[in-house]
């Protein structure tokens, strides 16, 4: 089982979101994150003085998944997120050990889902 | 300030101030007549600039319904467009457009002085009144402007908006009112009847609203293609609370509106006018809620609110003219008109208006203008001296009905082919709308540079 | 509006037009007279609808507070309860209400006519002057109902609290204001004496609010078990800013509710009563904030913020009658008593008003009526010629002490019986209270579909 | 209420009522001039109160602006401080400052009777005037104390805050307002004018700003050394919104305190004052809008807002003797000013000051006072009856542009030394500033131990 | 060392707090996040057109234990979190390579704790 | 490849990231978060009434970064971070099986920076 988290474009969430339904990946947690990347940032001023902004807002992804379907999440996401400009993200994959339902108590591949 | 009560005590005195000698009867009584004059104009001077000092609190209203109904990266735009329509506005009428409103009429079609208010020389009692009188207008001039924001909201250059807020309150809406409230004006001539503005105010910024919006097109993600078929998607607001605290802000406005609309304190029907203007205001809420939860299984909170101003722009026109009853139908038929037009311009025009801003205004605009040919009442018009026929339903057949159709058309025409046209020219040289870019990220970045909730965290997953 | 000035023009000659032949003395005399008459009518009726506007305008006040104390997840529902209480507030009075509390009084217990407005003839000044007079009766009216949407907020279902707001609009109010405020009301022949209202608006809202928030029950989560002790847990609101807008509103329309309360502009105590209002409020703010900080270790905002609101209810019976040293007293005893109450509600009593609704309105508006029977001097009677005893510290005596003190018992027996048997009703139908579910995910959601701050990221880990 | 309406019908009986037998022509004649007389008294008064409740709605404006423009961490206690400083400034002024600045003249320099009102005898037509003219006065009061809140802003101690409210209201700004509105003042007997309180308010506020702001200096981070050379960054502002609508709301609240200066409704020229008021603050929006976007690039929403308050600050003093056109001028000379001074201070005087409040009070106010000097026309100055020679541009050469030169530097000179040792002397004992540790986590959490906005998720990355 | 990761309904958070007490986990972190999974989601409608909802509110926990500490921890969590019903959460445990307690600069199982 | 998880002050931010970028690390991904620790909260009162604050306002970074950088990363955060008190933070290194880069789908060690 592998943990995938990925940083995106806050816009393109939907558009992920659909791509990952197509791959049957149901699941997933998001929240709402600050990245500095490759992308420059932007200059703000306020009252007429400078504020640098190089934190930019993104949105971050966590979807635990069975080692089979890595790969079809990992597409998804690239599909979804992709425009082909500097921003677009970036995905992180992360061994998992164990996975666990609260409601049920089930583990392993069957609570993933 | 000191020296001011000093002053007045001397004015007082010099009108009333003990002669050596007994004053004549006829002396004390004609006094006595002047100063019951000069009172009388010291109360209308009064009424009607405190009634104006209500109207321009409106903009705040303004501001905080289409800030709240819209997202927060948006939000120090819309406070800057309210702000700047309102500046440039005053700037604009004070130059030019009050005289083309107000001036010596051409024909019924525009004035020609009145300028740069030269004609109010302070050192008379009527140049005195005429600067309340302008103070009156200016508010009113600014709240036509303001309604264009709303439906422009969240993808408009500000560059444009301050070209059109300057057209707006230089010609477009000086002209269509000069036709109905300067008395020589070619409606006013007709006995178009339009007590507080229905028409010359709130429908003159809803076709404007209208022409902008249909114009500038959605914004995005608004409207969606499933399956062939476009389907409306729901983009909320990001603050009911300034919303509704907007909404009380202008029924609190509305009070300076209707009433103050007769610039007479002496004229004691303003009593009335503020009676029917409240239970409008509260059949419209009221009207609005109920269809809105029979029809979308729960009582939007915005929709409510939508319904109060739709109940306050129906009596606008009517105010004066019709009984406390009459003013209660009229504000649930706006309640009702205005929720169904907010989903006729969505879901079957594909019109984009973020507040509903045509809806309020331009809809129940045009329908509180016909109200007053059906609801005139001969005892409100007699009561509060204005021209006007009785309405169809007291006996006056279709003839003001009619009259006040025709006004509808011809400032629907006007504004439609005017504001329509800017707004072409500026959508032509690309100045009309901020690049995609942009409106993903908020215009308050965009176009100022800056957040309108620092600190905040906002989701960002539309 | 253009017409409208020509109207006034004309009615102006038709009463100061220069006759053809030379006036007699005696003939302009009587004209001046009328003219005086005819001004101080309009002075006083434009002085009421300015009162009413202001009062109005509380609405908003009462919005802000009640959402600023409360949290994010109900916003939308708050802002619903107070625009459609005063809406349906506003028919309910003008249909029923009205004329319950003001109409001829059947032995001194209800109204019996006045219904609709159809005592109000337009064509008469009287007429005019009632319209005014019924704008300012409403405006009340919908202070004492929108009271109680603060301690019953965050768990009250929208249906109950309309069906609430309609039967004290329609019968609790009037009924109850009858006695006081109809000139041949029971209480107002003992002489009971309640300028503005602590007990005719505030203490009926308060003991409403006090009968729903008991039978409601606590919000989850207030009130957790440790140990076998009840121990009051608090739940902090989600904006003091808006709170705070909300107070600040409420003392600017109070300049409405308590000198507005002579619906006279001609009664020059007009002016006494602003002053003792605002050094009341003042005096309260004040004494909140230091027992706050004593008691509680920090000056607790929205403590200072209950304290203002404390002094402007405890001085509201007494505003007329009292010097401005004894309406700072009065301010004083009222901010202190308000924290202690909020203290006893909230840890001894255990009764959940999440914006101290109970304390401000109900305990405040009993306070401020006895202070009456204690402060009541006879030089401030004189002056704004009220019907008032001189109170206990100004030699009178316990007379008006105990009259004060029979109208507070009866007005609060009155309103604990009847707005309890409505909430128990609703209770018993299962009307009242939201699920469980609904009640942490918000009544926004729940109740209207909706956000109230869509797009900003609230934490959810209570 | 119901039985004030009886009282006044008695009253005006006793004036009007039907003698038994016809009365003589002299007699009516009397009695109408009588009548006269006391309407007049009437409209001054309720002007007076109205334009005070104006006033008194703008802490409710400098509130949100103040807030609005700094962080959310310090939102309560700014809410806090603006409850507070009105609140015991109130009671401070009631006991002793009002008599030392309308008291009796001690050699021009501070007044010495009418404490806590005694001067006010409610039995006479006068002492209820006295009442209205005191509330006029607490309110702008209250205004001057307000603005140093801003400028001191998120790192003043709750105490040394209250502290210094209690001095302004109690001794500086009486002191220097006895100087000017006392009519035996020294600066009004050498012919200082200032309408309405241009250097009295606004100016003496702004000086005690700066002093203030210099004396704790900078927020944390607020100036950074890079490569030896301090640099400031920015710390933006919580809430455009909230600023914004407090900006609208001093505007509207700026309608009683400029025409509301005339303290006579009777004195038509407030129709006039309106106008130059409303005609300076939109002009200074546009100028403040425009030198932003030329000068920074984009069109600051914060630094157009600012530029509204600018006008409104520069207009005060010359509101009433300067024509429409003057006001334009002087509004968009204000703006400019206003953008140009927020950059100085910060950037090369480096004094932190968030909200712009030194640049609108202080630069604003002294530019305003010397407009007086420079565009008082006879015309304007006649109308409005006040003393005041006419401006270097109206033929009057610099003797006005001196004396109000002389007031500025005495006004600034008196608050800089008594605000800047109280400042001193509370920064010594260690009063004045929070510690960093609560600065940085804020002082809802340090001073009131609470969060202003509770539940919201507020980014803390700064 | 493990990193656990669990999702449950904010209105949990208290519960599994106390649960946590009690098993003697005293650190942890919280975030608060949008999840997609079994639970269904929503309706909402504003102005009268619909808003489906399906990322709804959850808190997210961080907490970092020692290998003897994770079945306690995971114990904890679900006592805590269970109502039995959809929603109740999910818990991921993923392995830790390494933990530095800044203050001190610790490293390992001496600095998770 | 290893990701580094660090909760420090949110005071600390700024100099968190200038001593990240003096290491040449100059990606990362910035997230709110609350914690319990070892620092001991503080009590507010509202209206009289004590609420107990023990979970406190923190910023979680999560940088992806080549083995060879998680000594520089770690010794950048420590330097940043700290001051010795209670509440400085702790750092998290959970092993990273894999990068991806969605601009240009690149992979491993050259997607990571
Ligand atoms: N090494 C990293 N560690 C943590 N977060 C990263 C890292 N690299 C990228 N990110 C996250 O991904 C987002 C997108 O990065 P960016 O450099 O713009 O992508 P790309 O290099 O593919 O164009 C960043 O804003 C940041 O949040
Ligand atoms: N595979 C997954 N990857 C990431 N997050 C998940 C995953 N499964 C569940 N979650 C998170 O856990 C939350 C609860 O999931 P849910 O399906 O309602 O639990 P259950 O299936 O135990 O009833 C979701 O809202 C989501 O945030
Ligand atoms: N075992 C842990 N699991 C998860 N987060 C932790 C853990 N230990 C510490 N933290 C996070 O680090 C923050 C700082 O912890 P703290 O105990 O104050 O540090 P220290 O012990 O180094 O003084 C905490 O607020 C919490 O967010």
């Amino acid at each position: 089982m592998k943990l995938i988290v990925a940083y995106i474009q806050p816009e393109k969430l939907s558009d992920v979101k659909q791509a990952l339904y197509a791959a049957e990946v149901f699941k997933l947690s998001v929240t709402n994150a600050l990245g500095c990347g490759q992308q420059g940032g932007y200059h703000e001023t306020y009252r007429g003085v400078d504020i640098e902004v190089n934190l930019l807002k993104k949105v971050r992804l966590e979807i635990a998944v069975n080692d089979n379907f890595v790969k079809p999440t990992v597409d998804a996401i690239v599909a979804g997120a992709r425009t082909g400009k500097i921003g677009d993200g970036k995905i992180f994959i992360v061994p998992l050990d164990e996975c666990i339902r609260i409601r049920t108590g089930e583990t392993g591949s069957e609570a993933i889902g | 300030m000191g020296m001011a009560v000093t002053v007045l005590v001397l004015l007082v005195q010099g009108a009333w101030g003990q002669d050596t000698q007994p004053a004549s009867p006829a002396a004390i009584a004609e006094k006595a007549q002047a100063g019951v004059e000069a009172t009388q104009t010291a109360i209308n001077t009064v009424w009607t600039l405190l009634a104006a000092f209500l109207v321009f609190f409106m903009q705040a209203g303004f501001a905080m319904v289409e800030t709240g109904f819209t997202r927060a990266k948006n939000a120090a735009n819309i406070m800057m467009k309210n702000l700047m329509d309102f500046s440039f506005g005053s700037i604009a009428f004070f130059v030019v457009g009050y005289g083309l409103m107000f001036g010596a009429s051409n024909g019924g079609f525009f004035g020609t002085d009145k300028f740069l208010l030269a004609h109010a020389d302070v050192a008379t009692g009527d140049g005195l009144w005429q600067m309340a009188f302008w103070l009156f207008q200016i508010v009113f001039a600014a709240t036509a402007a303001t309604i264009v924001s709303g439906s422009m909201a969240e993808r408009t250059k500000f560059g444009a908006y301050i070209a059109y807020s300057i057209v707006i309150s230089l010609v477009i809406y000086p002209i269509s009112g000069h036709w109905i409230w300067n008395a020589d004006g070619w409606l006013a001539k007709l006995g178009f009847h339009d007590f507080a503005g229905s028409t010359v105010v709130h429908s003159v910024g809803g076709w404007a609203a209208l022409a902008g919006a249909a114009i500038l097109g959605p914004r995005i993600g608004k409207y969606v293609k499933v399956n062939g078929k476009t389907r409306a998607k729901a983009i909320p607001g990001h603050s009911i609370t300034l919303g509704a605290l907007g909404v009380f802000i202008l029924w609190f406005g509305w009070f300076g509106f209707n009433p103050g609309s007769t610039t007479a304190g002496m004229n004691l029907s303003i009593a009335t006018i503020a009676v029917t203007t409240n239970l409008a205001a509260a059949a419209g809420a009221v009207a609005a809620m109920c269809t809105a939860w029979l029809h979308f299984g729960k009582p939007d909170t915005s929709m409510a609110l939508n319904g109060a101003l739709a109940g306050l722009v129906a009596i606008t026109a009517p105010c004066a003219v019709v009984s406390p009853t009459a003013a209660v139908i009229i504000g649930l038929v706006a309640g009702v008109v205005v929720v169904l037009s907010v989903e006729v311009i969505d879901k079957i025009l594909h019109i984009d208006d973020p507040v509903g801003a045509v809806s309020v205004h331009m809809v129940c605009g045009v329908l509180g203008t016909l109200m007053v040919g059906l609801f005139a009442s001969p005892a409100y018009i007699a009561a509060s001296g204005v021209a006007c026929e009785p309405g169809l339903f007291y006996g006056g057949g279709l003839k003001q009905l009619s009259v006040q159709a025709a006004g509808i058309v011809a400032v629907g025409g006007w504004v439609l082919v005017t504001a329509g046209s800017m707004f072409l020219l500026l959508k032509k040289v690309n100045l009309l709308r901020v690049s995609r870019e942009e409106e993903l990220r908020g215009l308050d970045i965009g176009e100022h540079g800056m957040e309108g909730y620092n600190g905040f965290q906002i989701f960002v997953t539309e």
